[in-house]
């Protein structure tokens, strides 16, 4: 492709677009109102994984040692080693009885000479973590009591987690296809609106590449101002949710600033591009035919 | 210029549009087609520019038989031939001024050249007040000439012209001949479908005739109807 | 029958199509409508069915002056009155049969009348063997035909022919005057624009001559051209 | 419209839908994917919400009562009758100091005459309790020594909850409007595409309503066999699902039945007809004006 083919490219995908405007503008809605549904749903389950992240920093194991334990330092190491394990705090009997009765709203519960309660760690998790796997391994572990969760919901959580995650990025993926698709379609019915005029210009002698550069940049152009529009909206949404919730920004961790404004945009960009001009080429490869 | 030999095309739907049809057109020759209504001229000129492809028979264009070409070379033949189409065939987006360029971008024409080429071409059919209306916005006969201006624009070697003067008065009619007279005199190979039984007489040119199908007549300088 | 009074068009891009054009045409007549290409004929008979409006003047039609109608009249307007257009518009995705039934079905027919009578009227333009393909597989002059067909199955009070023996042959153009003239005696009034000499001297009709948009002649019974 | 005419007009309908039928398996497509996307996003919606539902009843909140407290079951009346209270438990001391116990793995922690607990209550609520309130309002019962969340988790829970249910019904509406746009443009599409053939049915005297209905009833068919497809893929997809982590149900409990099958059924077809039939009325509304 020479240089001045590309204006001449361009420039006729340009004019298509003008003179079909009405067509134009009606697929580029879709594109958009298909791509800011994707990006939507990026945005939400990047929140999610966010926001299980944090969860997931919440969950804890609690690890009792046998009474007659005294070699605490050592046991710690050994946990600290396990795979799966992030952080290990040691929380002496003393230290145990203070939390407890915090619990219980400051009531004195036991005279410090009586304190019942076992010497304990405290487990942290990665997010590879294996919770059976290493309930196994800390049980092996000589001195160690009994494994418990330290809050009762952390099975819950932990399967929930999973869960959320694996979802989110399933239902993620089925949108994408989704967009794909639409997309894509969205484009063949301009492009089947248009058949006849590609036909005509193959009579005139044009080469399949001659015909089909307009178009496909049409179809690019249609993708990257649908992925454009689609991505304004998301933003400015999106900025502006950020800042009417930033008062339950305590219980609601919402992702701001660039990392996530990048993953959008290049997401829906690239989207945008990809799908128009793919969706451009095959519908282009049936109508070449003649 | 143009071999055509046993020639036959039957459409999908068991048309038999052609029948063995043998002809010979040589270079720089001007051929009438004449024929009934469905007599199967049109397609006989969709089988040059490979349109169609015959049922049978060989069909050869500048020594080369266009039988086997591939989508490039199709590309290629269509260059060196000219249409003017039955219905025009205007690209309804682009302005009369565009439609005749369009001819011209396709084979690369570099861009200077262009411009005075197609203004040049559409005085000669008349239409240069109508150099930037739509065809939407044409009369028949002016859509019509559109078409013509297209397919001389790049001096062709082989013009097909099908019923280029079916929407015209018989002035421009005459105007039109004398201009496509004038572009065979310069080299081009004509070959042109028509009904108007003025013309062919008036001009006593080579007059091959069609019938369902079949050539009934091929006589070298004759009028529409055998001499009677 | 038809009654214009200074009728003049201006379309949008300031092309004068029709210049203060006043004539009357009675029921039962029949006329011819020439001029040259771009004269303004086909924008004429554009303007009797209501398919554009008139920048200024009067156009009545069966003594209704159709400037001002609603939606539901133009319809009506347009169901007496036959038009075979210059470029057929045909539908595309309907067969021949159904093109021309879809004008009964319009009018409400009852399906038992539509049979026979398309049949009848497909069997009169010789098409009966091309019933059920589509447009897109037909002839130039097959598919005027199919025009033509349609335009006539309902019985117009009025018949509009634009050009309708331009891809035709001498011989099947005959037979479709003669068919008209048929239609035309049995009290149908045909308006018919034609650039085809042979006809119109030959029938010695009144004939309506158009230049640039002027009426410039009306001769009761005349030629195509002025005598000379 | 007399009955023969319907008739007619749906066979037209038909016709059209079959002659053009590239167009119209694209068009249907498109509106399948959308259709799709929203039955996905309202299967997850209804799960999110019965989810939630279950999840809420784990709500706890622990009521205290002073050490000198005599009248428990007053109190217990008291608290039945507030807004939001859904279930009331008592829990005495003794019973307090063994579930305390299990927690720590049956250490026998105190000695029965040494119990430091108070009494108190655990309450359940109802979807509709306001904490904030409530906590207000049980402070205000006299012998009520302190309330606190039963367990780490209420006030997390209880904010999650909201807004997974109030979140999951917003994407939805989203997800809705998105899909009515897509639905309505693509129809628009297709009728572009035959803009013409309207012009010349016009001119051969047909009325508005002559041309429109045919398209109007095509809309439809495309809008209801679209919804049909989506929901058949849905109801297979979801319970095949179902069947498939039916082992997980303790932790995932799925929606299943006919409840959820009928919502997604009425749903997606009434969708389909309406929006099909919607995209085709403002779209003929345009080229009508011939
Ligand atoms: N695409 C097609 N499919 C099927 N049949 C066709 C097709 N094109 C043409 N035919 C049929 O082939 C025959 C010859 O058609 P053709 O167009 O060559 O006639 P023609 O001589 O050009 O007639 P006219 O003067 O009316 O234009 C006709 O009977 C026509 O119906
Ligand atoms: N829709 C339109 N918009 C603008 N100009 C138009 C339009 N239709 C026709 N014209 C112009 O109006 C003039 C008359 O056109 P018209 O179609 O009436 O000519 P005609 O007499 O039918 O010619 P022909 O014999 O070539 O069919 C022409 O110059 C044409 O370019
Ligand atoms: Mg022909
Ligand atoms: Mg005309």
């Amino acid at each position: 492709m020479k240089p001045r083919s590309f204006f001449y490219f361009l420039h006729e995908a340009l004019l298509g677009l003008v003179r079909n405007r009405l067509m134009s503008l009606t697929a580029m809605g879709i594109i958009t109102v298909g791509l800011f549904l994707f990006g939507l749903f990026l945005l939400v389950t990047a929140n999610l994984q966010y926001f299980t992240d944090l969860a997931w920093g919440e969950i804890e194991l609690r690890v009792f040692l046998k009474p007659a334990v005294t070699n605490q330092a050592a046991i710690g190491k050994q946990l600290s080693a396990l795979p799966g394990v992030q952080s290990v705090t040691y929380i002496s009997k003393a230290e145990g009885a203070v939390s407890l009765e915090k619990m219980f709203n400051n009531n004195h519960l036991f005279l410090d000479e009586e304190n019942p309660l076992p010497d304990a760690f405290n487990l942290t998790l990665t997010k590879t973590a294996d919770p059976e796997e290493l309930t196994r391994l800390v049980t092996a572990i000589p001195g160690i009591d009994e494994i418990v969760f330290g809050q009762d919901f952390v099975k819950f959580m932990e399967i929930a987690i999973r869960l959320v995650m694996v979802a989110g990025l399933i239902l993620l993926f089925l949108t994408g296809l989704a967009v794909l698709y639409i997309v894509v379609n969205t484009i063949q019915l301009t492009v089947y609106a248009r058949r006849k005029e590609i036909e005509i210009m193959k009579l005139v002698g044009a080469t399949d590449a001659f015909v089909r550069w307009p178009f496909l940049l049409e179809g690019i152009i249609l993708g990257l101002l649908g992925a454009g529009l689609a991505l304004l909206l998301l933003r400015e949404g999106y900025t502006y949710l950020v800042f009417r919730l930033q008062h339950y920004r305590r219980f609601l961790p919402l992702l701001t600033g660039k990392e996530i404004n990048l993953t959008l945009t290049v997401s829906l960009l690239s989207m945008g591009l990809f799908f128009g001009g793919f969706g451009s080429h095959i519908s282009l490869k049936r109508y070449l035919k003649v | 210029m143009l071999i055509a030999k046993k020639l036959t095309k039957i459409f999908n739907n068991g048309v038999l549009a052609l029948n063995e049809v043998s002809l010979t057109v040589d270079k720089g020759e001007f051929v009438f087609l004449v024929g009934a209504s469905g007599a199967g001229k049109s397609t006989f000129l969709n089988l040059v520019i490979r349109q169609e492809v015959p049922t049978s028979g060989v069909i050869s264009v500048n020594q080369q038989n266009i039988a086997y070409l591939k989508k490039k070379e199709i590309a290629y033949l269509r260059r060196c031939i000219g249409v003017i189409f039955q219905d025009y065939k205007l690209l309804p987006q682009k302005t009369v001024y565009e439609n005749v360029s369009f001819a011209m971008e396709v084979i690369g024409t570099k861009a200077k050249v262009i411009k005075p080429r197609v203004y040049t071409v559409l005085e000669l059919v008349g239409l240069l007040n109508k150099a930037h209306v739509l065809p939407s916005e044409l009369s028949g006969g002016q859509q019509q000439r559109v078409c013509l201006a297209r397919a001389i624009v790049n001096r062709p070697l082989l013009l097909l012209a099908d019923e280029p003067t079916g929407n015209l008065d018989p002035d421009t009619s005459w105007e039109i001949m004398d201009l496509l007279s004038e572009i065979n005199k310069r080299g081009t190979t004509i070959v042109m479908a028509t009904h108007n039984r003025e013309i062919v007489d008036g001009l006593q040119k080579r007059v091959i005739a069609l019938d369902r199908g079949r050539l009934v007549r091929d006589t070298p300088k004759g009028g529409y109807a055998l001499e009677t």
